[in-house]
């Protein structure tokens, strides 16, 4: 009750109306093109409106106010500088018609960050349109199929994927009009090789893989596999969302990928602004470079810049959207890279690695079970708690509603699918060796609880604005717009 | 060690911790021969080096005053809309996959939703897709799965070609037809089309590339008439002086895509922007994207949460709507910020000053000679102004008058190589406006 | 047990130290001259920091995301475009020591800033200089000396302040060397004339008020006041913490005002900041000009701006600061202006005294008790609970500690110290009937628990990162500075 | 209306409530004949053209590669810092009166008073006063009150003018006697004063107005030896490279006052920066401004609050340390992030930068024809170059390369003609060195 009384805070935008008249209707378009229904947005004042959106932000957890490690979403440090590189007018106001010669300071900035991911992934080309990398996936598919084809080769209709793969891979493919096959995994994390051999032949377009996999460890045949699905007439596809595991230290290009997209907001810590932007740059070995989405940036023989077209690039797989992507979020990715440098960035994927070793380590040590404990974790690595729902009915969901309590954000649970009762836990090497240690704290906490007062988990989170929420409720309800008053 | 906090005694023990000897060994599992220890990268440099490298990258792109559109608009953003939206708490989350840890993102993004909702008419609107031209796509692929065996889609030869080339791209992957529908070359306005063949949908664009309104409510009729849906490509600025694509025709359009640019984004060369896609509720089930409703916890209190997650490709792998996952979620932060400060009040005035500067605009330069309009209108904020010389020339040589002075047809394949496409908005001071003409004039007279 | 939990969370900065290297010292510099006691900051990575700080700020109420209706301290909304341009780098960037030629813009935003406050007054000139009101009234009782001096009036060395006045105005005036005389208020809230003038004489400099009083209403018979100070050779000082009661509505220059400060962190919007800065601009008419402090901003005959020095201004009381005072904070004031313009600035006093007058009679309502119940409430008023202490032992504190419970700032308490036990109230002018209404509904809930649960109130506040405050012991143990660990 | 929510039917509903027909009746109880209805003031603006209007002045402000110093500095500012300082919940706040809804500012508060006893090498800091020279003006009568009967301050006359015109102004209107002490025109150095006579303090300055270093140690031996008090005024980032008061000569100084403007403070042509006072903690109650304590909660949980409040003008009235109220909060805030962004580490390396670049520069200038070097240093960042003609000239003639090239020691009537101070940072790279010498190089050769 008491904490009720505290939140009982007019907290609706919509309760902050204020009755102002609309201007005259323009007599030069006709009547029956204006509007009719009133346009009912709320009319607050300007403290009202900074107020409301002022609290509501303190009731996000974020990289910026709490610990966040969220397997497979390289939750890192985004710095601060990049965003107010890309804030400069310079760069904001610029609308996307102006011409080559008044917008070169720009250009420059596209034009190094496609040659510097070029550089960290042994690729020979990039494009940086892909708003997200899902679109760099659907534009990385696209390109197989381009490439099949542009050989005369149409027989190749199907995209082999591994089981434990992100739904974006199996969502792209099908997008971009593929058959999805599965291809299981080893008990040791590493792919079914006989599986692979089994589909591989004339109708198979490619494979997509992201390597360390979502299991949080590094597939060692992935040499090999290369050479079986390139012999199989396929092509490689990289899913970058793993690839701060290995930057600066392992390429995908000398992996044997062809193609590839890079997450900007995971490995490049351009911020994930509660659900994007993002940016997913794809990256192709040589003969694939025909193929990429425009527009990319191109260097004249005057060193000038200028924009790539349809004309330069007639077998393009074409634009993914109206402009050259999401620009503000690769000013931030440059920024960031221009920061790190050579050495910089080398050093992501080792402290990464060992920030998710020690963890790992430590949480063993307190009782909870790896999922592949003979194995090195990559920058995460898998705990199932099925013991804990065993002994006492505890869930990983339970036990991630209940770290939101000591204000650590709760890893990624139930998946990959094939671990049961899993949490993935990615801790990015932006992390201290004291947040982590209040992590594992935490954790030790949370595991005496569990069976000693499991309610404590069952009811979580406690401290939180709202308590667990009814999804099934929400569905059902389906309130998805606040009702005109 | 820029961002990575460990320092030497801390490493060692950490190293100590996992029983390895050094940072190389937490790599023992992959073969040494895929390891690489270089790559062709600059040096690192400190915040304040960077700081100025960027600065001057930034200040050598030309300060132009704007009088260019084509689906990318300069508008006034309010000083507290990103002040807001880059708050770390808004601006370093992710997804709001654990709801009670991301009440903030959530009742945003339903706001933004509700907001949506209004503008459009419409009773149901995603949480945003990449931008208007993919959003179209993804309209068209929503409509193509309501409609079932259907297998093209009507799209207007007036619709702006970065659009039409995005839906070249996507939907031709699928085997989708796209079947073109003339306009009038006098009028600028869309022909209602010969026949509907196996089309899903038509698209009806309010504003049209040449910046025309078109005649949506008979568009949309015939559209229904024939058994296809209408989508509805619409400039969320604009539908606060037109009409609401709700209100289109007998019984409204069915979906409603847009490019929300206009409201409270920063131009940046072309993005990132966001796409807002609203559409009936009986439709939701085909929706792309996030959606986020409102429900109570154990407690009976109000929270909000993603729902119909069961469309996405997170849980749905190859059989969701999309493969949309992250979308833009802190544009549309600063968007719903942005439609919150100008409230309806804000929206339609600022409309209602576009317009009138597009309407000035038009009347200053009446007087210049050899110019003229090739369309009668009626328009919002952008029309089409015919030179005597090149529009690309005029263009180029303006840019030394320190004006954008709009978008050459020509480089879009359309129109006359004279035509170039004027947009005017709030930005614009009348002294502008004479400046513009002014500089167009003295540039006329030098060709 | 459970909050403690929740808060355990690492909060000091210095728990995030790193060890890094010094650099080498130089060689030119004398070993003698060189640190000896190394340097012990913290060495935090930059996500640390940010973090911690953000999470800092959590911890603070503010206008920006709590009703603040501090009395005597004017918390409106601080407009974010005025700190976007005060932040410009065209204004950020300027070295104190540019000549003026390369500094035109800004100087004419200090220029018309003179004009304007001048204008907004009803005085005829104004130095920007002072760093805050307090800054501001030591200017200004410098500068009446000054005068008298000037005149070779040598013996008035008293300063004659109401009882009730901000502790400030006493201060100030002993620091120009004055003697402080006290002149008692009348029980309806006006000065007591029969008091002042058994004071006034030749000994006596002036007066310093402010009009509405801290009392929270208007000196009726100020023009008397001003007739009877001239008469017997006193000049007045307005102190301008109240202005906002009167901005465009009555003028200090026309109610017989000499000098006086202006709060620009007040009346003109620009934020508090935690404890400033302000600014304390002065107002002088005529006669006191030769005195205002230095510098301020000039005209040249060729519209060229400059900077005023001793050479221009002989007789001037000097400078406050090294450079022109709090030139940011000015830049903020400034764009507040110009965006409100003459109508707006008009509007500010009509609004937020309607919102204390709506406040104190729908809090009368509920029984709470008005200090002067006969007059109207100027921008701000005074309650008085001590009839809620007689019935249950509930005190102004008590009241004041519950709020924050709600999410509201408190009044300030126990100050006019003449009346007991009061709350002086100052909604301001933007704020919404809805913000109003729902402060109103909480002091309705909390007078009842007054009533009916004191421990609440008494134990109060329960809901924020830390109960109340042993102040005693912190003057007692007096841990004002972290010890090296 | 712009800030004020009120619509019509709010405000007469309001109105109602109060029982008035009208706004204007809310005055009714102030004479008619003092209520104005008009004032000569600007029409108000919307924020957009606000903006632009704002933009145009700031933009008229020349941009210039600042090499001037003379008591503010161009320093490096971390993103982060103005990022977090200028978050609402610290930009928005009062003075923290409320201690339990103010724990951030007062947390904030604790560690900036920790880093400035760090900094200083004494036991208290203050949380700020206005700037370094009304701070010292505070440290003078601060010392004068724990002296008790003493009546007048040595001041070096190598202070900053700047900081002496202050201390002329305060303290003159309390009797307080300014006694100087010269410097030896040669070395810049000061001289030993002759006599302590009533004096309570002798200031120190370390770095003085020509950028030297003083021989502390036994100018603070000096004072201590006749019974005075030693006030350090000091500049907080030398002191990552410089001896820190609490060190200077047998006992430590006793006061240490600065510009706290190195430590995260834009130069905003001269203010807001803030001043910082550190003293023995035995003087703690003679201390003026805020103080904040750690302290505990009823249930034990540590907290902050001010403390000592009965030296404060609310609490004291006439008989308060000072009549400082409001002081330099948000300032004080950015520095402490800034020193917290920098550390140990970041604040000795910046040092270290800006003392090679005084010096590198200084080695660059040497070369060119007819300029000198009065003084021989030791320096930490700053030093005066001797030039063949009038450094007012020489200034002026740089602004047209874009420099501000120092200070004419003239404007300040110190030194000769051909005196200019001239300052190095880390903002300068190396590159900037030599464009200043080239510039240098051709406006001598012009004159």
């Amino acid at each position: 009750r008491e904490n009720n009384r505290q939140n009982a805070v007019t907290d609706s935008i919509f309760d902050h109306d204020h009755a102002l008249p609309a201007p005259e209707s323009p007599g030069d378009i006709p009547a029956e093109l204006l509007r009719k229904t009133p346009l009912n947005l709320p009319n607050a004042s300007e403290l009202d409106v900074l107020r409301h959106y002022t609290r509501l932000s303190q009731k996000n957890f974020s990289i910026d106010t709490q610990f966040y490690p969220l397997g497979s979403c390289t939750m890192k440090y985004n710095p601060r500088i990049a965003h107010a590189m890309a804030s400069l007018p310079g760069f904001a106001r610029l609308h996307p018609e102006t011409p080559a010669p008044a917008m070169q300071g720009l250009l420059q900035v596209l034009w190094e960050l496609q040659e510097w991911l070029a550089a960290a992934t042994g690729m020979a080309a990039v494009s940086l349109t892909p708003a997200a990398g899902a679109q760099g996936e659907l534009a990385g598919v696209a390109m197989i199929r381009a490439y099949h084809h542009a050989r005369g080769d149409t027989a190749r209709h199907k995209m082999l994927i591994p089981t434990a793969a992100h739904g974006t891979n199996p969502a792209s493919a099908q997008m971009a009009g593929f058959e999805v096959i599965e291809i299981p995994n080893l008990p040791d994390g590493d792919l079914d090789m006989e599986a692979l051999d089994a589909h591989l032949g004339p109708d198979v377009a490619g494979i997509m893989l992201t390597n360390p996999s979502t299991l949080g460890v590094f597939e060692r045949r992935i040499a090999e596999i290369a050479r079986h699905v390139h012999a199989a007439g396929g092509l490689l596809y990289y899913d970058g969302a793993n690839l701060n595991a290995i930057l600066g230290r392992v390429q995908p290009g000398q992996m044997g990928f062809d193609v590839m997209h890079l997450n900007l907001h995971k490995t490049f810590a351009t911020p994930h602004g509660g659900g994007g932007p993002g940016a997913g740059a794809v990256a192709v070995q040589e003969r694939l470079k025909p193929f990429l989405p425009l527009p990319t940036v191109t260097k004249g023989e005057s060193g000038a810049l200028r924009w790539m077209t349809a004309e330069d690039a007639p077998r393009s797989i074409g634009q993914l959207s109206a402009h050259g992507g999401n620009i503000g979020v690769l000013l931030r990715a440059h920024a960031y890279i221009r920061r790190l440098g050579r050495v910089g960035v080398s050093r992501v994927s080792a402290y990464a690695a060992l920030n998710a070793n020690y963890l790992l380590k430590e949480l063993q040590k307190l009782g909870y079970q790896a999922a592949f404990p003979e194995r090195r974790a990559s920058h995460e690595f898998i705990l199932s708690v099925s013991d804990l729902q065993q002994a006492t009915g505890i869930r990983a969901l339970d036990v991630a509603k209940r770290l939101l309590d000591f204000g650590i954000h709760a890893p990624t649970i139930y998946f990959p699918q094939l671990v049961p009762e899993c949490l993935l836990i990615e801790p990015t090497e932006t992390e201290s060796q004291a947040t982590l240690d209040r992590f594992i704290a935490v954790m030790a906490q949370i595991r005496e609880e569990a069976l000693a007062h499991p309610e404590l988990l069952r009811e979580a989170p406690h401290h939180l604005p709202v308590g667990r929420l009814d999804e099934a409720l929400a569905a059902r309800k389906l309130d998805v717009a606040a009702a005109l008053s | 060690m820029p961002y990575i906090p460990h320092d030497a005694e801390e490493t060692a023990a950490m190293l100590a911790a996992v029983g390895v000897s050094s940072l190389d060994a937490l790599f023992d599992e992959i073969p040494s021969s895929l390891q690489v220890h270089d790559m062709a990268l600059p040096e690192g440099l400190s915040e304040r080096v960077l700081r100025r490298e960027l600065e001057g990258r930034a200040q050598s792109n030309t300060p132009l005053l704007c009088f260019a559109g084509g689906g990318a608009y300069a508008h006034h953003i309010p000083a507290i809309v990103w002040e807001i939206a880059a708050r770390g708490e808004f601006y370093s989350a992710y997804t709001p996959y654990q709801p009670e840890a991301s009440q903030g993102t959530l009742q945003v993004l339903y706001e933004y939703q509700s907001f949506i909702t209004r503008l459009t008419g419409l009773e149901v609107s995603n949480a945003s897709l990449y931008d208007g031209a993919s959003g179209l796509a993804e309209a068209c692929l929503m409509a193509l799965r309501i409609q079932g065996s259907e297998k093209s889609i009507l799209v207007p030869e007036n619709l702006l070609p970065s659009w039409r080339k995005v839906l070249d791209t996507v939907l031709v992957m699928q085997q989708i037809r796209l079947i073109p529908v003339p306009y009038d070359a006098r009028t600028g306005l869309l022909q209602l089309p010969a026949e509907a063949g196996d089309a899903a949908a038509l698209i009806v664009p309010q504003i049209n590339a040449f910046g025309l309104l078109e005649r949506v409510d008979s568009l949309t009729d015939w559209a229904h008439a024939h058994g296809l849906l209408s989508i509805a490509v619409v400039n969320p600025l604009a539908l606060a002086m037109l009409k609401a694509p709700g209100d289109w025709g007998e019984q409204g359009a069915d979906i409603a895509v847009g490019e929300g640019q206009p409201m409270g984004i920063p131009l940046t060369g072309g993005g990132p922007y966001f796409g807002f896609l609203a559409c009936r509720k009986a439709y939701v089930r085909q929706l792309p994207g996030r959606l986020v409703a409102k429900t109570l916890d154990a407690r009976g209190r109000e929270g909000y949460c993603l729902t119909l997650q069961a469309r996405e490709q997170h849980i749905r792998r190859g059989k969701a709507t999309s493969n949309i996952c992250t979308n833009q979620g802190l544009m549309v932060t600063a968007a719903t910020i942005h439609m919150a400060t100008l409230g309806s009040h804000g929206l339609q005035e600022t409309a209602h000053i576009c317009h009138t500067r597009a309407q000035q605009l038009r009347e200053c330069l009446q007087e210049l000679p050899g110019v003229s309009f090739p369309h009668a209108g009626p328009f919002f904020h952008e029309w089409v102004l015919r030179l005597p010389v090149s529009a690309v020339k005029v263009r180029d040589a303006l840019l030394g008058h320190g004006l954008l002075a709009g978008i050459p047809l020509q480089e879009w394949h359309m129109g006359e190589a004279g035509d170039l496409l004027v947009c005017a908005t709030e930005l614009l001071e009348e002294s502008d406006l004479l400046t513009y003409r002014d500089a167009l004039r003295s540039v006329l007279e030098a060709q």
